[in-house]
Formats: C-alpha cells, sequence, structure tokens
C-alpha cells in the first residue's frame, strides 16, 4: 500500500514558539487518518502546511510519491489535494449552485478563457445537476450561500471539495458547530466518500473520529506523542494524561 | 477719431444684430485649484483693458480648472454653440497645448495674455494665434542678461523639474555665460530647506530661481529664514516676484534683483491709466504682470474690433490684431514673425516703501526690442 | 435577456443620435461632451472589471490610460517629423496601427505594474499602484522630447480608410462603436469562464487556491486586460482631444476613475459609463453657471454616498422596481 | 560633513510634519477602518485658520491655538455629519465621501479666503537662527517645528502606552470586535480619535504656515505622501508611523540634496541634474514599493 501523503520531520516556529515539532506521519491511499489533540496543538499549522498556506522551516511533505513541500497551494491541488476550512469558506454571494459549478470548473480547467460563456459549459453543469440531485442540497440549489443554515455550509463545503476528485482531502474539523442529527449526516456522508480518497481528518469530536478512522495520530504541542489504531490510542496512557492534563489546566 | 471708431463699433453692431450688446470674447482661463488667483488677474485686467479700448464687448468667462480636456471643452461650446470667434486667456501651456488647435481649426483667433508654449511658436506658428505677453525663454534670458550685467560670474539656478523649469536654466544660461550650478526641484516641492544648504555650500555669487505662485512664495520665506538673504544676491525673472508674491512675502522680498518687461512705476500714459484703473476697481488685490499681460490684451483686441468693426470678418480682425496698432503699457511692442512680442526688458530693484513693505523700482534697460529664439523657425 | 438586449439597443440608437439633436438644438457642444463621457466610460469601466468584479483597487489606473494616449501622441509626433521611436520604429497616423499599439504597450505596462503589486493587497496595493502611477508621471513629465509638462500636440486625429475624421460626428461615431464595442466585450468577459474565476477570487481568495486556482496569474491576467481597456480609452481620448500630456496620469486622474466607478455603481456593466457621464456632465454644466463649482459637485457626490447604497446604478434599478 | 548634518536636520524636520499628519490617518484607518483622503484638507484648516487669526491679530500664538481649535472643530464636525455613518460601508464609498469633503472644504476655503495665498511671518521668538555648529547657522524656527514634532510622538507614546484611552486605542487597532465587547463608548471613542486626528493634522498645518505658502489646496499636495509612511509604516501603527515618517523624511532630504551630485561622477552634469531629480521626485514611492515587497503589510503592522 502506498503512501499519499508523507510528511517527515516537519518543522515550523513562529518567533520562539514552536508549532511544529519534527511531525512525521503518513496517510495511505483510501485511507482515514484522524489527527487529534488538545486546542493549540497544533493541528491547524500542520494543515496549513500541507496545503501550501504556511511554508515549513525544516522538514517535507511528499504528496502522492512528489515533494510538494514549497509547492504554491495551487500547485498542490492539481496533484490531488482538497481540503474543507475549520470556519466554512464558501462564495457567499453566489448560489449553492454557482459554488458547485465554479468548483468544477476550477477542476476542468480552460479558465483563461474570455469570451465562452461560463453558463453554457455543459460538462460543469450536468455534473453539478448530477451532484444536486444525489444530495441533500437538491431542494437548496439557488439559495445564496449567505442564506444556508450552518449544517448546510458545511455540506456544501465536503460537496466542492469531493467534487474535485481529490486523492487526499483535508478535512479541518467537519463537525464543529453540528448538531447531532447534522454530526451523523456527516459522518455518513464521509463513510459514503471512503472509497474516493484517503482523508486527513482534524477533529475534536471523538464519537465521529472513533467512527471513521482507521489510524489515528494524537499532536500534544507540536508533537506526535501517539499514533495507531482506536483501541491503541484509547489505552496509551501519554494521551489520556495529555487530555486529563489539558482538562485541568 | 473717438468718434469715428463709436461709429464702427455701431456699424459692426448693427451688421450682426445678435450681438448687440459687444463682440463675445471667450476667456478660458483657472479660476480654481491654487493657481486660481492668477486666472482672476487674467479676467479682471482683460476686462479693464478692453473698458479702456472703448471697444462694445462681452466676456464670456469659464474655467478650465488647469485640465486641458475641461479647457476643450469649454472652447468647442464656445467656438461652436455661442459662435464666439475670439478666444483668449489661458493661464498654462499645457491647456492651451489642446485649446489653441481646437480654436484655430474652427477658423477662430486665440490671443494669448499668458501661456506661450515653445511647441506654437516655431514651426507650427499660424496667422490666428497671436501671444501678447512674452516667449517664455525671453523672460529668463533676461535674467541671465541681468545677472550679467551686475558683474557676477558664479551662479546657482533653481527650478521645477519639468519642462518651462527647464527652459528657465537654458534662457538664464544662455545670456548669462558664467559658471552655473543647475539645481532641479521638485514639482510639487513645498519645503526648499534642502536645497538652501546647497546653495550655502556652493556660495555662489548670485542664485537665480524660478517658482511661480506658490512655490515663488515658500522659496522666497525660507531664503530669508535660512538666513541667506542679504548674504547672497538673488535674481528673478517676472513670475517669481509678481504683486501676489511680494505681498505674501512681505518684508522679507527686500534686496532682490529683478528682471521684467513691465513695471507698476512705469512713466507712460497706458500704464498709469491702467494703475489707475485697477487700484480703483481691486483696492486689495496687488496689480500684477498676469493682469498687466491681459490688461495689453484686452487694449489690443478692443483696438482691432474697433478697426475691423466687430469679428464679423475675421480676416480683417486677424489683419487689425496683427497690426498691433494699440498703445502698450510696456511703452514699445511690436509683433514679430510669429507675431510673438518683441520688447524691451528691464532691470528691477526690490526696495522697501515709507512702512517697509516691498516695492518694484524699475532700474535700467537691459535688453531691447528683442523677440524669441523660434521665430526664425516660423514660416507664415 | 430579451428586455436587456432592448434597452441596449435603444440606448446605442439614442447615443447615435446625439450629433444631429445636437445640430438640431444648436447645442453642438454635447457631441464632444457624450463622446468625452463615453471615453472616460470606458476607462472607468476598465478600472471597475479589477475593481468591482476582481476585488483589486487600483489607484494608479490612469498611468495605463495616459500611456495609451502617449502611444498615438509619440507614434504621430514621429509621424509628423518624419523620425523614428528610439530610430527602429517609424511614427504613424494609421488608427489601425495606433489603436493596437496603444492597447498592446499600456497592456505590457500593466503586466509590469501588477506583477510587482498583486503580490500585496488591501490598502497597500492601493497604495503601491499609486507609486507606479506616480513614477510613470515623473518619467513622462521629464521627457523633453515629448513635450514633458506642456504635453504633445496631435494636429490632426488619426485616420481611418474611408472615413473622414476631421468631421467631428464622424469622430464622435468612431469612439461610439468602440464603447459599444467594448460594453459588449466587458458583458461577455464578466460571464466567461475567466470572468467567473475572477468573481470567485474576488468573494474568497484562499477558497479558489483551495480549488487549485492559481489565483496571481489570473489576477494578474485580469489587470493586464484591464490595463489595456484604458490604453484603449487614452488613445481614442487623444484622438478626441488631439493632445495628450502627463495630467492624463496624473494621481488625481486615477483618483476620478475610481469616483466615476463608485458613484455609477462597483461591479455594474453600465455603472462606470453612468458614473463617468454624470460627473463630467455635472462638472461642465455647473462650470457654466459658477466659478465655484467644486462646491455643489462636493456636495451632490456626498448625498449620493449618503443615500444610495451601490451608486446610481443601484437607485436606477430601485426606482425601476426591480428590488 | 556641515553640509550632511544641516540635511540631515532638514529631513528630520519634514519627517515630524510627515509624523504629524501620518499619525492622526493612521489611528483613524486602524481603529475606524476609514481612508480619509480628507486628512490633507484639516491641514489646510489647521493653516488657514492659524494665518489668518495671525494676520488680524499679529500673533502666532492666537493663530496657533485657533487653527488647532478649527481643525478640531472640523474633524468633529465631519466625524459626526459624514463618517459615523459610513463606518460600516463600503471602502470605496469612504473613498467617495471623503473626495466629495476635498471639494467642499477647498472651494469653501476659496470662498471665506479668497484665492490669494496667505502669509505670516515667524514669530519674533524664533526669527533668526541658531549657529549649532561652526559654520552653521539654523533657522530657530525649525529647530522648534523639530521639538514640537519629537514632543508630539512623546505625547503620543504616553498617551496610547500609559493610559486607559490608549489602551482601547490599542485595543481598537489590533482587533476592532474586543473594543466592542468590552462595552466601551465605541461612538464616543470614534470620535476623540477623529478629533485627535484632526487635532494633530491641523498642528502640523500651523507649524508649515510660516515656512511653506498657506493656499488652497495645500492639503492635497501632501496627504500623498502622508499615505506613503502610513503604508510603509503599517497600518494603524502610531511607532510605525514615527519611524516610517522620519526615515521617509531623511531619505527624501537625501535623495534630492545628493543623488544628482552622485550622478554627476558618471555622467554629463545636466543629464544627471534631471535623471537625479526625476529618481528623487520617485524616491518614496520606489521605497514603498521597495518596503511592501519584502513587508507586504508594512514595517509595524498592528494586525497580525
Amino acid at each position: 500500500m502506498s503512501h499519499v501523503l508523507e510528511i517527515s520531520g516537519l518543522v515550523k516556529t513562529f518567533g520562539g514558539l514552536t508549532a511544529t515539532d519534527y511531525v512525521s506521519l503518513t496517510v495511505d491511499t483510501g485511507e482515514i487518518h484522524a489527527l487529534i489533540g488538545p486546542n493549540g496543538a497544533g493541528k491547524s499549522t500542520l494543515i496549513n502546511q500541507i496545503c501550501g498556506e504556511i511554508i515549513p522551516n525544516a522538514g517535507h511533505i511528499h504528496l502522492a510519491g512528489r515533494d510538494v513541500t514549497r509547492l504554491p497551494p495551487a500547485e498542490r491541488v492539481a496533484l490531488g489535494l482538497g481540503r474543507t476550512f475549520q470556519i466554512t469558506s464558501l462564495l457567499d454571494d453566489m448560489t449553492v449552485r454557482q459554488n458547485l459549478g465554479l468548483a468544477i470548473q476550477a477542476r476542468e480547467g480552460g479558465n483563461f478563457r474570455i469570451l465562452d460563456r461560463a453558463s453554457r459549459r455543459a460538462e460543469v453543469w450536468d455534473e453539478v445537476a448530477e451532484i444536486l440531485r444525489s444530495g441533500t442540497l437538491g431542494a437548496r440549489a439557488d439559495v445564496r450561500v449567505a442564506d444556508l443554515a450552518h449544517g448546510e455550509k458545511k455540506q456544501l463545503e465536503l460537496a466542492m471539495a469531493l467534487s474535485q476528485r481529490p486523492r487526499l482531502l483535508l478535512l479541518d474539523e467537519p463537525m464543529a458547530g453540528l448538531g447531532h442529527v447534522e454530526s451523523q449526516q456527516m459522518i455518513e456522508a464521509l463513510q459514503a466518500a471512503r472509497g474516493e480518497c484517503a482523508m486527513l481528518l482534524v477533529e475534536h469530536d471523538m464519537e465521529a473520529v472513533f467512527a471513521l478512522a482507521d489510524r489515528i495520530s494524537v499532536l500534544v504541542y507540536g508533537r506526535v506523542i501517539a499514533a495507531g489504531s482506536a483501541d491503541d490510542i484509547r489505552a496509551n496512557p501519554a494521551v489520556r494524561e495529555a487530555y486529563l492534563g489539558e482538562e485541568d489546566a | 477719431m473717438k468718434r469715428l471708431l463709436t461709429t464702427a463699433s455701431l456699424l459692426a453692431a448693427m451688421a450682426v444684430p445678435a450681438f448687440a450688446d459687444g463682440t463675445k470674447i471667450g476667456v478660458i482661463t483657472t479660476l480654481s485649484g491654487p493657481a486660481g488667483y492668477l486666472g482672476e488677474q487674467i479676467r479682471d485686467g482683460l476686462a479693464l483693458g478692453l473698458d479702456a479700448s472703448g471697444a462694445a464687448y462681452e466676456l464670456v468667462v469659464e474655467d478650465d480648472g488647469r485640465d486641458p480636456n475641461t479647457g476643450v471643452q469649454v472652447a468647442d461650446r464656445m467656438l461652436n454653440e455661442e459662435g464666439i470667434k475670439l478666444l483668449t486667456g489661458i493661464v498654462f501651456s499645457n491647456v492651451s497645448g489642446a485649446v489653441v488647435p481646437e480654436a484655430l481649426d474652427a477658423g477662430a483667433i486665440y490671443v494669448s495674455p499668458n501661456a506661450a508654449p515653445s511647441g506654437l511658436a516655431g514651426a507650427k506658428c499660424h496667422p490666428n494665434y497671436f501671444v501678447v505677453s512674452w516667449q517664455n525663454d525671453s523672460l529668463h534670458e533676461a535674467s541671465g542678461a541681468a545677472a550679467k550685467k551686475l558683474g557676477y560670474t558664479t551662479a546657482v539656478a533653481l527650478a521645477p523639474n519639468y519642462q518651462a523649469g527647464k527652459d528657465a536654466i537654458e534662457g538664464f544660461k544662455r545670456e548669462f555665460g558664467g559658471e552655473v550650478t543647475e539645481i532641479y526641484t521638485g514639482v510639487e516641492q513645498s519645503d526648499f530647506a534642502g536645497e538652501m544648504a546647497q546653495i550655502r555650500d556652493k556660495a555662489p555669487q548670485v542664485v537665480f530661481q524660478f517658482h511661480p505662485g506658490g512655490q515663488g512664495i515658500a522659496f522666497l520665506k525660507q531664503y530669508q529664514q535660512s538666513g541667506l538673504l542679504g548674504t547672497i544676491p538673488m535674481v528673478l525673472s517676472e513670475p517669481s516676484y509678481d504683486g501676489v508674491i511680494l505681498k505674501a512675502v512681505g518684508p522679507a522680498a527686500v534686496g532682490l534683483t529683478g528682471t521684467t518687461h513691465w513695471n507698476a512705476d512705469f512713466d507712460n500714459e497706458a500704464s498709469k491709466a491702467m494703475v489707475a484703473a485697477w487700484t480703483a476697481a481691486h483696492p486689495d488685490v496687488p496689480l500684477t504682470t498676469y493682469a498687466q499681460q491681459a490688461y495689453d490684451t484686452g487694449l489690443l483686441i478692443g483696438a482691432a474690433l474697433q478697426k475691423a468693426g466687430g469679428d464679423g470678418d475675421i480676416a480683417a480682425l486677424q489683419a487689425a490684431i496683427k497690426s498691433a496698432e494699440f498703445t502698450s503699457t510696456r511703452g514699445s511692442f511690436a509683433f514679430g514673425p510669429n507675431q510673438h512680442p518683441v520688447q524691451d526688458w528691464y532691470l528691477t530693484a526690490i526696495e522697501a516703501d515709507a512702512a517697509g513693505n516691498p516695492v518694484i523700482v524699475t532700474k535700467e534697460k537691459i535688453r531691447e526690442a528683442v523677440g524669441d529664439v523660434y521665430a526664425a523657425d516660423c514660416k507664415m | 435577456m430579451k428586455r436587456e438586449h432592448l434597452i441596449l439597443l435603444a440606448v446605442f440608437l439614442l447615443l447615435a443620435l446625439v450629433p444631429y439633436a445636437a445640430e438640431l438644438t444648436g447645442q453642438t457642444s454635447w457631441t464632444r461632451l457624450v463622446g468625452q463621457a463615453l471615453i472616460y466610460g470606458m476607462a472607468a469601466a476598465s478600472l471597475n472589471f479589477i475593481l468591482g468584479y476582481g476585488g483589486m483597487v487600483s489607484f494608479g489606473h490612469a498611468a495605463f490610460f495616459g500611456i495609451g494616449g502617449y502611444v498615438v501622441g509619440i507614434l504621430y509626433h514621429h509621424f509628423d517629423a518624419g523620425t523614428s521611436f528610439l530610430g527602429l520604429i517609424p511614427g504613424t497616423d494609421q488608427m489601425l496601427i495606433t489603436l493596437p499599439a496603444a492597447v498592446i504597450v499600456a497592456g505590457l505596462a500593466a503586466a509590469l505594474v501588477g506583477a510587482m503589486s498583486l503580490r500585496t493587497g488591501g490598502v497597500q496595493f492601493i497604495m503601491i499602484t499609486l507609486a507606479f502611477a506616480q513614477m510613470f508621471f515623473f518619467l513622462f513629465i521629464s521627457l523633453k522630447t515629448y513635450g514633458g509638462e506642456d504635453g504633445i500636440m496631435v494636429r490632426r486625429t488619426n485616420s481611418l480608410p474611408g472615413l473622414d475624421m476631421k468631421n467631428k460626428a464622424t469622430l464622435y461615431w468612431v469612439v461610439l462603436c468602440f464603447a459599444a464595442a467594448y460594453y459588449l466585450f466587458l458583458r461577455r468577459l464578466v460571464q466567461s469562464s475567466f470572468g467567473q474565476i475572477i468573481a470567485g477570487i474576488r468573494q474568497n481568495e484562499r477558497r479558489m487556491a483551495a480549488m487549485g486556482i492559481s489565483t496571481y496569474r489570473y489576477k494578474l491576467a485580469a489587470f493586464v486586460l484591464s490595463g489595456m481597456g484604458a490604453g484603449l480609452a487614452g488613445a481614442l481620448m487623444v484622438n478626441f482631444l488631439r493632445f495628450a500630456s502627463p495630467d492624463m496620469m496624473h494621481w488625481s486622474r486615477s483618483g476620478e476613475l475610481m469616483i466615476m466607478v463608485i458613484l455609477g455603481g462597483v461591479g455594474t456593466l453600465a455603472g462606470p459609463f453612468i458614473g463617468a457621464g454624470v460627473l463630467f456632465t455635472l462638472e461642465t454644466t455647473l462650470a457654466r453657471y459658477t466659478e465655484h463649482w467644486m462646491l455643489p459637485v462636493g456636495i451632490l457626490l456626498l448625498i449620493v454616498v449618503l443615500t444610495t447604497r451601490g451608486g446610481l446604478m443601484a437607485l436606477i434599478r430601485r426606482l425601476g422596481g426591480k428590488r | 560633513m556641515i553640509l550632511l548634518f544641516e540635511q540631515l536636520l532638514n529631513g528630520l524636520q519634514y519627517g515630524v510634519t510627515l509624523f504629524l499628519l501620518a499619525a492622526g490617518l493612521t489611528l483613524i484607518f486602524g481603529i475606524m477602518g476609514v481612508i480619509n483622503l480628507a486628512h490633507g484638507a484639516l491641514y489646510m484648516v489647521g493653516a488657514f485658520a492659524a494665518s489668518w487669526v495671525a494676520i488680524q491679530t499679529g500673533s502666532f500664538w492666537g493663530g496657533l491655538l485657533s487653527g488647532l481649535a478649527a481643525s478640531a472643530i472640523a474633524g468633529v464636525a465631519v466625524e459626526l455629519g459624514v463618517m459615523r455613518r459610513l463606518y460600516a460601508r463600503d471602502h470605496l464609498d469612504q473613498v467617495l465621501a471623503t473626495f466629495a469633503l476635498i471639494l467642499i472644504f477647498n472651494q469653501s476655503t476659496v470662498l471665506i479666503f479668497g484665492r490669494q495665498p496667505l502669509f505670516t511671518s515667524v514669530p519674533d521668538v524664533f526669527s533668526g537662527s541658531v549657529e549649532i555648529l561652526p559654520g552653521l547657522p539654523y533657522p530657530t524656527y525649525r529647530l522648534f517645528v523639530i521639538a514640537v514634532g519629537l514632543a508630539v510622538a512623546l505625547g503620543l507614546y504616553l498617551l496610547i502606552n500609559k493610559t486607559r484611552v490608549g489602551m482601547l486605542v490599542r485595543a481598537g487597532a489590533t482587533n476592532r470586535q474586543m473594543v466592542r465587547a468590552l462595552g466601551v463608548n465605541i461612538q464616543g471613542l470614534y470620535t476623540a480619535v477623529f478629533a485627535l486626528g484632526a487635532l494633530l493634522a491641523g498642528l502640523a498645518g500651523v507649524m508649515a504656515s510660516p515656512i511653506v505658502s498657506v493656499q488652497v489646496g495645500m492639503g492635497d499636495e501632501i496627504i500623498l505622501a502622508t499615505f506613503v509612511v502610513v503604508v510603509i509604516g503599517g497600518v494603524g501603527s502610531v511607532k510605525g508611523a514615527f519611524v516610517a515618517g522620519i526615515v521617509l523624511g531623511m531619505f527624501d532630504t537625501m535623495l534630492r540634496a545628493f543623488l544628482p551630485g552622485l550622478l554627476q561622477q558618471v555622467m554629463p552634469g545636466p543629464e544627471a541634474q534631471a535623471l537625479g531629480v526625476g529618481v528623487s521626485s520617485m524616491g518614496i514611492y520606489l521605497m514603498m514599493a521597495l518596503v511592501l515587497l519584502v513587508r507586504p503589510r508594512g514595517l509595524f503592522a498592528a494586525r497580525g
């Protein structure tokens, strides 16, 4: 089994603060790898380095076998990297349909055409219609994103990320702010997408993590202190201490 | 004579009933922004000059905002809608560069009371284009001649870093002949402390500077504050020490040397009449050379209108203006081959009056009947 | 859609009739006024493409306007003098050559400015575009060969085969056709694949990057396209005025273009043209009645900002009852 | 050597003037998020009011007080009448509104004072010059301007770092929401900051009035350089405005003074002069472009 993502010896410091401290981890094809850890453990910093929004001080990131450590974000996407954001990040003034359309248009390319009509690109809109038919967003297709409920935005964001057909999907707290029912829907959606791509899941919701993850890595103060299956992690004393210590403080 | 003129204007008035209350003259000038006072001087001087000529006229005044676009827009309306055949008033070369061709192509006449870009003085001269003021270069040549005549051999020359500034220093150098250190200043610079330090460092025998309007005020104030005034003499061309600048600078200006084509103390009837008329009409506003040029323009236009009987016959009006049959406030005046002035230049000193305020006193004539270097290129 | 086409056609026909109407009423200067407003409208619309659709607030757009104009001026200067630019490129007065040349040169300048400026964003972008425009301004002010601050005269409007460009109405119609074509081009552009990506970048650049869009390249392309539009407008303006001067690229001109866009309606197709028309007409008409025209213009602008949201286009829409 | 020192002083004096203007602008920008193009108009108001009163009464100090009062009042009027309605709006609306204000201020000044530039002389105490180094007399008034500028810088430092209002101002520049959350009278704070900014701009205008020509539009010329200072210093940072103002003032003065001479070493005189001045006019813009390419948010960005 090959690694979709391979991180080795990654270091990132901000001033005196070490946010990422020699982190190494891998995500395999088809795998859901969860990354957990208390607040301030450096999870978002790590995600942003994988995406290319932050450039590490040392170490390497390989995506599908290629060294992408210093590539700009867009080129990583071209190599098969998709992501969702901790705080949903969509095109608020456009409708659900337009958001999906733009995502597929971005994937399809040909976007330096200045005299075509984006609204007539069949390859784009057929697929949008298909996504809307199959998902739960169909009824809300022509609503402005700004007017969507929080859970709907999360769903749309996932749909847009999946429509990119990524090899690896980075999910930055997809459950954040969701109610119980919505969380269940999100877990189902992610389960359904399991076959399509590998995922690196950053999440606080342990129920979701244990339901979804094949492997779990625990990040504390920028360091991976434990990695393994769900059961391994549950039993790991260092993890318990880190979490309990956090709760005491 | 006077009755004849009146009859002529009466005839003109009858010939063109639409203009029963006088020939319309379009005045496009800069009235807004920092340079607005220049346009004011020109507008008011022009009106007084026309009044003095006794011609029947009507001024149509509009602001160009120092913007060529606006200037052309105004010119178009005056020429094509209001049927105006005679334009004047522009202060700045960049506006006249756009407006003058517009007027000429419409078959109208333009008489400049101030701006005289070199581009229109040489090969591109035109029978319907007249300049009453002066060509830029001759202005500064006079200062060079003055500095030479006063026996100086080393000078520092300062001017803003645009074309007119470069022309100024070129003109000064042409007649001065001594050793000149050139310093160019910023186009919108208002603090010259750095230049003052450089002047002190160079310690020349004389300083020549060309900074019209607000820049000139700032320069002179700072020259005094830096203690250079009274240490190193300064020679100025007329735009750098007009009455408004002197009023603003106050006693700090006393002791400077200037060159000019006209001064308020000129001993001729026309000039005295103008000074009297101005003082009566605008007691609080100094009379500058801008107003004087406009006054002369008014006299010239007025005389020509009377001779040609209005603007019904443009060719006749053109010929009347070309003949320049008017009594200029500057004494001798004639048009050169490119219809720019051929005139005398004077050395003046700025002295203190009884109250300690600066007055410009004419000293001597330093150049006689000079035209400009571009006239040779004009084939009309 | 149908209704929009009808309105566009009607507006075009009305504008085409302006020279006749001007002749009939004796208000002949309206031809020039409307022509100049159309050209400013083009320049403002080109700015609006990056500002309104792309979210890039350029405060140096007049630089490209001026550069386009100077290309026409400089080519005419060499044509007139029988010399050549840098001893290499001969001058010309053929509009079919000068306009494309102006567009290309303005595009190159925009590529240069954009490549550097687009590394920043927000107010820093505003200031750095202004800085580059100021550099161009100071450059042209010190070019003695081309008139320095006095500017450069273009004694005759460029020629187009088969047309009498000396005729003011003809020149006006040529300008109108360019303005109409440019409007249609922009209308198409914002609906194109490229236009959609640009709109996406304005709303959420980070999201677009996460979808694999190299936002810098798209923004640069938009900046260049916009600069080319401004160059075209500048070239037309010099043909219309028969004069090019550094005033064209003064920072206040950039500000004026921005004001036209905001006044008309940011991110609308017709807004910049309406803004240009209204501002220009207001200035010239008020200037006929008072030397202090700046005061009423200022007060009117202030009222528009305070009472409308989204400029005159928003007002028109509200009156039209569309929203 | 003496020349160099004198030019440094000149640069310092230009620098503190820029600082006075930039300090208010950067605070207004940082705290209210408003791009105030009309800041230069407040500089003009200060200069005109001071000059006019000085001419009428013959007292520079009376002029100083009236200039400060007039600009502060104008600032408060602008805040209450216009800006308050625009905080929630787009930056572009603020640009249009403040542009309109420039037109209104300029033309009103013409209506009130006419088009003739005004003149005030240096107060008697500061007329003449002091020999600060052997062979280097320096105008006393300019030394006074430098002293005032530095004193204001110190005062602002104390105000911002040692007082409760200053704490709010600092907090506002970094995080607007937080100040709101603290339950502070935001409206009052905004008006106060705007008045302070206007006061500083007015002070700059008053200090400049005996040196430069007091005329309509004088504010429009200096506002560009002020924006450059704000951006180089980092939006919202008074410290940045101080450092950038001084550095820019020195840099500009040094370029103008010495670049043409340096160029003359390598090329013929007149061309060197023209090129030198051309480049020094562009100097501050070049510097801004360079700074922004290296630090896109300026030297001391207040916001993260």
